[in-house]
């Protein structure tokens, strides 16, 4: 197990590496221009000089060799200096500026990142909260009623693009019904019960759209999981000791189901880091995916490549967990 | 018996007029076992350890033994469906281990199988025909009729209607399945088949239409068996000779009445005593012997001899050398340090 | 080993698929809801008088009404029209991008699965492709190659074939693990066994042997993709990395009628239903078929 | 009171990034920071030039203009304080012309520092800029929101290189303006609260305000006047429609107004086939083949109903446009307001009389020639709709036009090695808006000199995008540059207009106003184009009830 | 063999059909059997005769949907399992019947360890701590022959053999001292060797424990060893039922004549030909109204194809389903 994850993580580096260099080339042949959206009245010996002052005159290996040393020695010194209180950790040299606010690319990202935990990731766990005991009560009830109208709603819930629904619950909910407001107020905080219910409304469509999409996606794996299963010998055992059927369902055939799923559900958390984009952008909650789509639009390279890579860490980071915990629950697999 | 030299001469039912078909010498199958940070290998299954016999020109070599002993590896090592680590495969005077691809693939129609799940040896995708005829086309390029024509009498010769040549395996059952097995086999006028437990899959009833098959089929086309089987009534009926494989060597090879009737080596004779007898009078007076434990893992055989972790007669030498195999009897060889004793002794 | 049907006639396999699949009631309504809006996109563009583009500045923003089904946006522009027009590209891009994904997936499966030696090297790139972050190279791409190819194919070409490689290149990478994943063990399976043990040589095995048993996962892989893909191309046009705005496609007239919500929902609403309804009957098709090409299920 | 207004919401949809206009561009920013950093001198709602920081406007009337015209002299208001309570002088002002025109600090609005030789401080209150050249409309420099004045002390460790390090100066500055930062937070939301040092006491009348970014002009428009939650919603590009619906939502209502921003089409003079070398493509070396007539380029214009255009794409935020430059009122030429009513029968006469004949698929040719144009523009969905209205309206005088559109950062990102960008004009008309910053036009109408054509040899920069070359107009234009007198100025700038536009080397096609709303209980909001929306912030109050 | 006492288990007129897509398989037809104190009844027949659907239909472990036991009775001492409310079923099962399947590689569930699959019965219907459950099963796994067994509950399915595992699953059925004990082919996936461990095994127990078993196979020779009396069943129903050495004595059905006749020997003479039963298995689409042996059947009859045979005694506890008459045969 520990040599299995040991090589996993040094597989890991060159993966990262070579996904750096290929977002870099492909941002660097990118045709945008951080200076495109500046208004036409900006002459373009300006817009040289702008250009040359964000850096971009370098050659571009040594622009990808800098951003990499920032990325991987400057950058986590300065966040670890941050958490831990100590100044002296940080790494004296330049950090990794957005070419939009000229600002630390980390210090955007750590300000960005409780909105899109919360939103995102309470949707995420909401979405595991409801599909968990549909999917188990669907397979249970294989083509009732219930599973019918789960599978439905299911798969309307993840044939119904974001970009749709939104629009339509904000029409319903803020225009016609004003229950909810359009604009996601981030600088909340919460720290009374009054603040509290803001907080809640404001998130209640959001969260509502997102757990829509991530409820179907997980109660069709749970319910595929649970079915195959429940045809299992063991089972059809449990059974003949004189188990009850909630024992047989909930300890039996749910403990190994949970088997795939908790890998599904551990390969989708990056998503939660990587905002829903599209949802966000709707419902203004300023979040990691907003920031992204920004800074594609404004051709804010570092702000890109860095997000990106953050990413990237993330999905490998939790493909290898989701590879160790289907090791830890199931006992039958282990790595070396 | 490993790294002993071949068994001089074989035992050989009809020594005048039969002829060495298959020679099979110090044959190694080794499943390499990778671990580690660079996935370096590790150590090895050692699936077939140095197995050396011959079949002859229309005999039935059958082996047996447990599960997990190598039977099924040392079948495939022969017919190169699996590129043997050491040991030379003869094969009608050509040795198989050392050809080409290319080569090898011309000497296939000489050497055919037939495999133990027929439905799991079927392409569910093709029709009888398309299985039947895959060998014809892959080898010869003969017209659509004439293809039909020797499909339909394969099919007349494993007995299995005509009618039945645009049907999908579904549609069959065990039995009928595995006779399309056989008539795939048969397609190229083979010398030589390795049967790996063409029956263990089939119902009891059924058995015995697939036994016969195989023998009236044998008797016909003047074929060569290597019967691999758990089923030691089985084997008794069909084989001539017979090799019982324990842990990746053969531990007993010899004539089929000869070994039933004296076994020589503990594991023969602990197998044989195993079986139940369909007879409950019989059955009461026998001494069942009863092995203890299980069998060990190939990856990591025992020292000494493989059998000594549940021989009944384990001896110390036992657990440090392995046995050398000997001509206990004519035609009947066995690797136990019973008998090296024995002969020093004697 | 009970088996039945000796008496069967002899019959093509996949009449027993369709047999299956006509008993899934869902699947049967999907497919025929989709063949319907197949048609309506395809062959509505021959009956119906207006085209897509043409405009008539009189007849703006109008109702429902006999001569426009659906009303006219704000050019004077038939709905109906644009829907067939963008249903076209919207599932023209599905189709293709599906396709291309699969053949992607299935080819790289294939032979990882197949080919020992090349199995690492090409699990490496697809973990490396897993771990892309999707929709910023998504979007990065569309921006990086949308003009060129724009400038070699024409717009609408250029960004088709811009889209639909896109969304193929990002999203093979599961039907490339399935696949792998079952071929090998098809691999081991004793029928491949046989057909080498017949010298056979490997192209041939795995035209013959492998590919036709993969196709139950590939072909439900296929009907996911096609959803997916559909969305994909709705959400680029969305957040503006798609088909451009003269360009109808359900993604577009979804953002494009966003704004006219309150006056015309129908303008957003019915690009929507479009999208959605044509996705839930291609899941729906998909759950047919993976029961349809289930032998267990299917029985025997 | 100052603060007796309480809180204030406003709304940009294109959410600010940074706090400094010096190192953006984006309007976005200059409107943001304008909040808090304020300028010498402003233009007022009806683009009049008036002192903001400076005691009064410097002319040579008054003395504040050299007679060469080659320095101004600023004088500062007394006791101004900067909102760290520390008196605003001189220094600052010099440190301000210094920050941005350092070579290495990639100033955004190095334009307003144009022909700035130095910054001459005379004393604490007094400042000089001496330019190197006679300079008749000296109010760049420290005018207008675009070139605020900064902190000395606060940015002094910013010059050159290590203006994008200074975080902390860039999103929390210093400033004289009615509010500063308390929260900044990138592309998301910014947090104000009145400057307790601002120089009225009375005023601001929020005590804090919050400026929230990001979403799209519709919902911020809804939040607006249909759900109330915002007071102040900028630049709503919406169809007109839309807007008006949602005005009925009754919370709050649209503000519109005008200011020199003209969606056009320009007319290529030169050839952009691609059979020519590239060279010689799309440069003056090769006259276009069917546009160099002017009775193609008139009938053109005259097939456009231009009225229709504003109705479908802007509304209230447009006019029917037929100058090149629309205001202020007195450059507006009025000469030209016939362009405005489509003469289809006019514009096919053009065409015969240019030897067009109409061919058999109803587009005309003439010497075997089509009469094809490819008509390009940058991503947007108004002006998609404009292609398609104004496509359809050329095939009916028997023009074919070939659509094609470019996504926005190509079209406009200047890279010379793209065959897309406005620039190389590798097309026969294009189609994108313009305009000019401050109220004086002269510098907007130079970009139409010979020589000023982007071309190979300049890397495909330059402003006369159309390869318009005429010495009449040359040497006009050298006139308005020793002019000072207004009147002269003005008429001299319409002249010009009516040149380019009577040429039809320009087609005008929408004067395109801005659009913002705000609440119903929102008083005191005078839409400013001529300067930052944000510049009258302080005299916003909440309308007492 | 206690002749006289009351049967331990009493079924009667059993039938179990299958709906499924176009129809019914009918697996089970009036089954009908007894099962006595101490005893071992064997069940052989070929696959597909409906073994362990009776055996399953029993307990209730058909899913239900596509199964669904139709007719019969079938009596545990005085109650009938048919009827028997859902709560007083789970007491029986695994209480006073234990079961043992077939497949020891997936009976027992992979993600628990074999400690808590053993105890869990304990727990449940004898309601031991979880101490005396754990010390129960130490006794448990040392009765079925597992060394160390203290250490071993620990340990998870996939660390056995499957030996091993078939002993686990008989320890777990032993649990609560059962009245009967069923098993479904214990031994057909072992090799012969483990397979005469398990043999020798339930020898053992059954002298220790006293329980009733049945115990089904298709192997002739498993049965010879172990069985008191057998049942053959054939289509769905029984063909034929005696004391074991009576019926290999005297095959009265057609059917175990031919089954016992393919069978080839370990010792003895070599056949040169094996013995075959010709043809396929029946089909089981509807209620039999002939003899389901009547295509293969050598002494096939006209009756055969009209009437169903019933079961008549030959006397000595042996009764045969056939029209046939064997001893006139032998005459
Ligand atoms: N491809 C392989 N890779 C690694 N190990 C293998 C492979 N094939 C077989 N083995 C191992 O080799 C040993 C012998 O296997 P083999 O299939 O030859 O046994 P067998 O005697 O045929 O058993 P059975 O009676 O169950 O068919 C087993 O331990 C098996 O696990
Ligand atoms: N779920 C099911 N649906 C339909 N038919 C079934 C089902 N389960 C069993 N059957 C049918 O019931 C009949 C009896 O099956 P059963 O499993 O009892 O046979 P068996 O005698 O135990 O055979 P084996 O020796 O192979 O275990 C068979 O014909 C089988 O096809
Ligand atoms: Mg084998
Ligand atoms: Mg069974």
């Amino acid at each position: 197990m520990f040599t299995y994850t040991l090589r996993r993580l040094l597989l890991a580096i060159p993966t990262l590496l070579f996904i750096a260099l290929a977002i870099f080339l492909l941002l660097e042949l990118s045709p945008g221009d951080p200076m495109a959206d500046m208004p036409l009245t900006i002459p373009p010996e300006v817009r040289e000089q702008m250009r040359l002052a964000l850096g971009l005159g370098e050659a571009w290996y040594i622009r990808f060799g800098k951003w990499l040393y920032m990325f991987s020695v400057v950058e986590p010194s300065h966040v670890l200096a941050n958490m831990t209180g100590i100044e002296s950790l940080a790494v004296e040299g330049q950090r990794i500026i957005s070419f939009q606010s000229r600002s630390p690319v980390a210090d955007i990202i750590a300000q960005r990142l409780p909105q899109t935990l919360w939103v995102v990731g309470l949707s995420y766990i909401l979405g595991i909260l409801i599909a968990v005991p549909i999917g188990v009560y669907s397979a249970y009830r294989q083509y009732s009623w219930f599973d019918q109208l789960g599978a439905f709603v299911s798969m309307v819930g993840f044939s119904l693009p974001t970009f749709f629904t939104g629009p339509l619950l904000i029409l319903i909910f803020s225009i016609w019904l004003g229950w909810f407001p359009i604009i996601y107020d981030t600088t909340l905080v919460v720290d009374s019960w009054h603040n509290l219910g803001l907080q809640i409304r404001q998130m209640a469509m959001p969260v509502f759209v997102l757990t829509l999409y991530n409820a179907a996606q997980i109660n069709r794996f749970m319910r595929a999981s649970m079915l195959d299963n429940f045809t299992q010998d063991y089972v059809r055992t449990a059974r003949a000791k004189g188990m009850t059927e909630r024992v047989v369902v909930l300890v039996h055939v749910l403990r190994n189901s949970m088997i795939p799923v908790v890998t599904v559900i551990a390969l989708g958390i990056p998503t939660i880091f990587t905002g829903a984009i599209i949802t966000e952008q709707i419902f203004r909650v300023n979040g990691l995916g907003q920031l992204l789509i920004i800074a594609i639009y404004a051709s804010d390279l570092p702000m890109v490549l860095t997000l990106s890579m953050v990413f990237a860490i993330l999905i490998v980071g939790f493909n290898l967990i989701a590879d160790l915990m289907y090791a830890l629950l199931d006992p039958r697999i282990r790595y070396d | 018996m490993k790294d002993i030299p071949a068994p001089s001469s074989a035992p050989n039912p009809a020594p005048d007029t039969a002829r060495k078909l298959v020679e099979v010498r110090d044959l190694k199958m080794h499943f390499p076992i990778y671990g580690g940070i660079l996935r370096r290998q590790i150590g090895a299954v050692k699936a077939v350890d140095g197995v050396s016999f011959d079949i002859f020109e229309g005999e039935t070599l059958g082996i047996v033994g447990e599960s997990g002993c190598g039977k099924s590896t040392c079948g495939r090592a022969v017919l190169r469906l699996y590129e043997a680590t050491a040991g030379s495969i003869t094969i009608d005077g050509t040795d198989i281990a050392t050809l080409s691809q290319e080569a090898l693939r011309k000497r296939r129609p000489a050497m055919q199988m037939v495999f133990q799940d027929p439905q799991a040896s079927l392409n569910p995708r093709m029709t009888v025909a398309g299985i039947i005829g895959e060998p014809l086309d892959e080898h010869t390029n003969w017209n659509r009729a004439k293809k039909l024509e020797r499909i339909y009498e394969l099919m007349d010769a494993v007995g299995l209607n005509r009618d039945f040549a645009n049907r999908y395996p579904h549609a069959f059952s065990g039995g009928q399945r595995q006779r399309i097995g056989i008539a795939r086999a048969l397609a190229l006028n083979p010398k030589f088949i390795v049967c790996d437990e063409p029956i263990a899959a089939l119902d009891v009833s059924i058995q015995a239409q697939v036994v016969n098959l195989l023998e009236e089929l044998q008797e016909q086309f003047g074929l060569t068996y290597m019967f691999i089987s758990h089923d030691l009534s089985m084997v008794r009926h069909i084989a001539d000779r017979v090799a019982v494989m324990y842990l990746g060597v053969i531990v007993e090879l010899a004539p089929v009445q000869d070994l039933y009737d004296h076994p020589q080596h503990p594991y023969t004779e602990a197998l044989l005593s195993a079986v139940p007898e369909p007879d409950p009078s019989a059955e009461v007076r026998k001494d069942r012997i009863v092995l203890r434990g299980d069998v060990p893992s190939p990856s990591n055989p025992p020292k000494g001899c493989n059998f000594c972790t549940r021989c009944p007669k384990v001896m110390d030498i036992c657990r440090e050398i392995a046995p050398e195999t000997l001509e206990v009897r004519p035609g009947h060889f066995a690797a136990c340090h019973l008998h090296t004793h024995d002969q020093t002794a004697g | 080993m009970t088996d039945i049907a000796t008496a069967r006639p002899p019959r093509n396999q996949w009449w027993d698929v369709w047999d299956q699949f006509k008993t899934h009631k869902g699947a049967l309504v999907g497919m025929i809801v989709f063949l319907f809006i197949v048609f309506f996109c395809f062959v509505g563009p021959y009956i119906w008088p207006y085209s897509a583009t043409y405009i008539d500045i009189r007849s703006r923003n109008q109702g429902f009404s006999f001569a426009h089904p659906m009303g006219t946006d704000q050019l004077g522009r038939d709905i109906f029209a644009r829907m067939m027009k963008g249903g076209q590209v919207s599932l023209a891009v599905g189709i293709v991008a599906m396709v291309l994904s699969v053949f992607l997936g299935t080819m790289i499966g294939v032979l990882a699965g197949y080919f020992r030696r090349v199995d690492g090297l090409l699990m490496r790139l697809t973990d490396l492709f897993l771990a892309l972050p999707l929709l910023p190279l998504l979007l990065v791409m569309s921006m990086l190659f949308r003009q060129p190819l724009a400038s070699i194919f024409g717009v609408e070409t250029g960004i088709f074939l811009l889209i639909v490689t896109a969304i193929a290149v990002t999203s093979w990478m599961r039907t490339a693990r399935v696949v792998r994943g079952d071929v090998l063990a098809l691999k081991e399976r004793e029928y491949v066994l046989a057909a080498r043990s017949i010298g056979t040589p490997p192209r041939r095995l795995i035209l013959r042997h492998i590919l036709p048993n993969v196709l139950s996962p590939v072909m439900v892989s296929a009907t996911l993709m096609l959803a997916t893909a559909i969305i994909t191309e709705s959400a680029l046009s969305f957040l503006g990395m798609g088909f451009p705005p003269d360009f109808p496609t359900w993604g577009r007239l979804v953002a494009d009628g966003i704004d006219y919500m309150q006056q015309y929902p129908s303008r957003a609403m019915l690009p929507g239903i479009f999208i959605s309804l044509t996705v839930l009957s291609v899941n729906y098709i998909g759950d047919g078929l993976r029961d349809a090409l289930d032998p267990r299920i299917r029985g025997r | 009171e100052r603060g007796d207004s309480g809180h204030l919401n406003v709304i940009y949809w294109q959410a600010p990034s940074i706090m400094n206009p010096y190192l953006s561009g984006g309007t976005k920013d200059v409107d943001a920071s304008n909040i808090v950093i304020e300028p010498l001198a402003r233009y007022n709602p009806r683009g009049e030039l008036v002192a903001w920081l400076a005691e009064e406007i410097p002319t040579v009337e008054n003395g504040g203009v050299a007679e060469d015209l080659m320095s101004i002299t600023w004088r500062l208001r007394e006791g101004l304080l900067w909102s760290d309570g520390t008196p605003v002088t001189s220094t600052d002002v010099a440190f301000t012309a210094e920050y941005c025109m350092h070579p290495e600090g990639g100033c955004a609005q190095l334009r307003q520092f144009n022909g700035v030789e130095s910054v001459e401080v005379v004393d604490d209150l007094t400042v000089t800029v001496h330019f190197d050249e006679a300079t008749p409309v000296p109010y760049g420099p420290f005018v207008t929101g675009f070139a605020p004045i900064i902190q000395a002390a606060q940015f002094a460790d910013c010059l050159g290189a290590r203006a994008p390090e200074c975080t902390e100066a860039n999103f929390y500055p210093i400033g004289t303006g009615a509010f500063r930062v308390t929260d900044f937070r990138p592309n998301d939301v910014i947090q104000f609260e009145a400057n307790p040092n601002y120089r009225d006491p009375a005023l601001p009348h929020f005590a804090t305000l919050t400026l929230k970014g990001g979403g799209d002009a519709a919902s911020a428009g809804r939040a607006v006047m249909e759900t109330g939650e915002m007071d102040y919603a900028w630049n709503l590009q919406l169809a007109p429609d839309v807007i008006a619906t949602m005005a009925q939502g009754g919370q709050g209502v649209p503000i519109s107004a005008f200011g020199t921003l003209v969606e056009r089409i320009e007319v290529n003079l030169t050839d952009p086939s691609p059979d020519l070398p590239p060279e010689t493509r799309s440069t003056r070396e090769a006259p276009h083949p069917i546009l160099s007539d002017i009775r193609v380029r008139e009938a053109l214009s005259r097939a456009i109903d231009r009225e229709l255009l504003v109705e479908i794409g802007y509304g209230v935020a447009g006019l029917p446009g037929c100058n090149l430059v629309p205001s202020p009122p007195a450059f507006a030429s009025d000469t030209n307001a016939d362009c405005v009513t489509q003469d289809m029968d006019r514009a096919r006469e053009l065409l015969d009389e240019a030897g067009w004949e109409v061919g058999g698929d109803g587009i005309r040719v003439k010497d075997g020639q089509r009469l094809v144009l490819d008509y390009q523009t940058s991503t947007n969905a108004v002006r998609q709709d404009f292609q398609a209205l104004i496509q359809q309206w050329w095939r009916e005088i028997g023009v074919e036009a070939n659509l094609r559109n470019i996504n926005a950062s190509v079209f406009f990102g200047g890279d010379p090695g793209s065959p897309d960008t406005f620039q190389k004009f590798y097309a026969d008309v294009e189609m994108y808006a313009n305009n000019f910053s401050g109220t004086d036009p002269a510098a907007y109408l130079g970009q139409y000199l010979c020589g000023n054509e982007p071309r190979p040899d300049t890397q495909w920069q330059g402003e006369n995008i159309n390869r318009y070359c005429d010495p009449a107009y040359d040497a006009l234009h050298d006139e308005l540059g020793r002019t000072a007198n207004t009147e002269d100025r003005a008429r001299i700038a319409r002249e010009l207009n009516d040149m380019l536009v009577r040429s039809y080397t320009i087609i005008p096609l929408v004067s395109r106003g801005r659009v913002s709303a705000r609440s119903v209980t929102l008083e005191g909001v005078d839409l400013n184009v001529w300067d930052s929306e944000t510049s009258g912030i302080a005299e916003w109050r909440r309308a007492s009830n | 063999m206690p002749d006289g006492a009351a049967p331990v288990l009493d079924v009667q007129n059993l039938k179990t059909v299958f709906r499924v897509r176009g129809g019914e398989v009918h697996a089970v037809n009036s089954v009908s059997f007894d099962l006595r104190p101490g005893e071992l009844l064997g069940v052989v027949g070929e696959s597909g005769s409906g073994k362990s659907v009776t055996m399953m239909s029993l307990l209730g472990l058909l899913p239900s949907p596509p199964a669904e036991v139709r007719e019969g009775t079938v009596m545990l001492g005085d109650r009938n399992l048919l009827t028997m409310g859902a709560e007083d079923m789970r007491n029986v099962r695994g209480g006073e019947v234990g079961f043992v399947f077939q497949d020891p590689m997936t009976s027992l569930n992979p993600v628990f360890n074999v400690g808590f699959q053993i105890m869990e019965p304990l727990r449940v219907h004898m309601g031991l701590t979880r101490r005396k459950a754990r010390d129960r099963a130490v006794e448990l796994l040392e009765i079925v022959g597992i060394p160390d067994a203290r250490r071993r509950l620990k340990d998870y399915p996939h660390q056995f053999s499957g030996g091993m595992r078939q002993r686990v699953m008989i320890a777990i059925a032993l649990a609560c001292d059962p009245k009967v004990l069923i098993a479904d082919e214990p031994t057909t996936a072992l090799d012969v060797t483990i397979q005469a461990q398990i043999l020798e095994l339930v020898k053992d127990l059954r002298q220790k424990l006293g329980m009733a078993i049945i115990w089904i196979t298709h192997d002739l020779g498993v049965i010879a060893g172990i069985a008191d009396r057998v049942l053959v069943m054939y289509g769905g129903q029984v063909a034929e039922q005696g004391p074991v050495r009576e019926l290999f004595a005297n095959p009265a059905h057609p059917y175990t004549r031919a089954l016992l006749q393919t069978m080839p020997k370990l010792h003895g003479t070599r056949d040169d030909k094996l013995r075959v039963i010709e043809g396929q298995p029946p089909m089981l689409g509807a209620h039999p109204t002939a003899c389901p042996f009547r295509d293969r059947c050598p002494h096939a009859m006209e009756i055969c194809a009209r009437e169903n045979p019933q079961r008549r005694p030959l006397g000595g506890n042996h009764d045969v389903a056939c029209h046939w008459d064997h001893r006139e045969a032998a005459l």
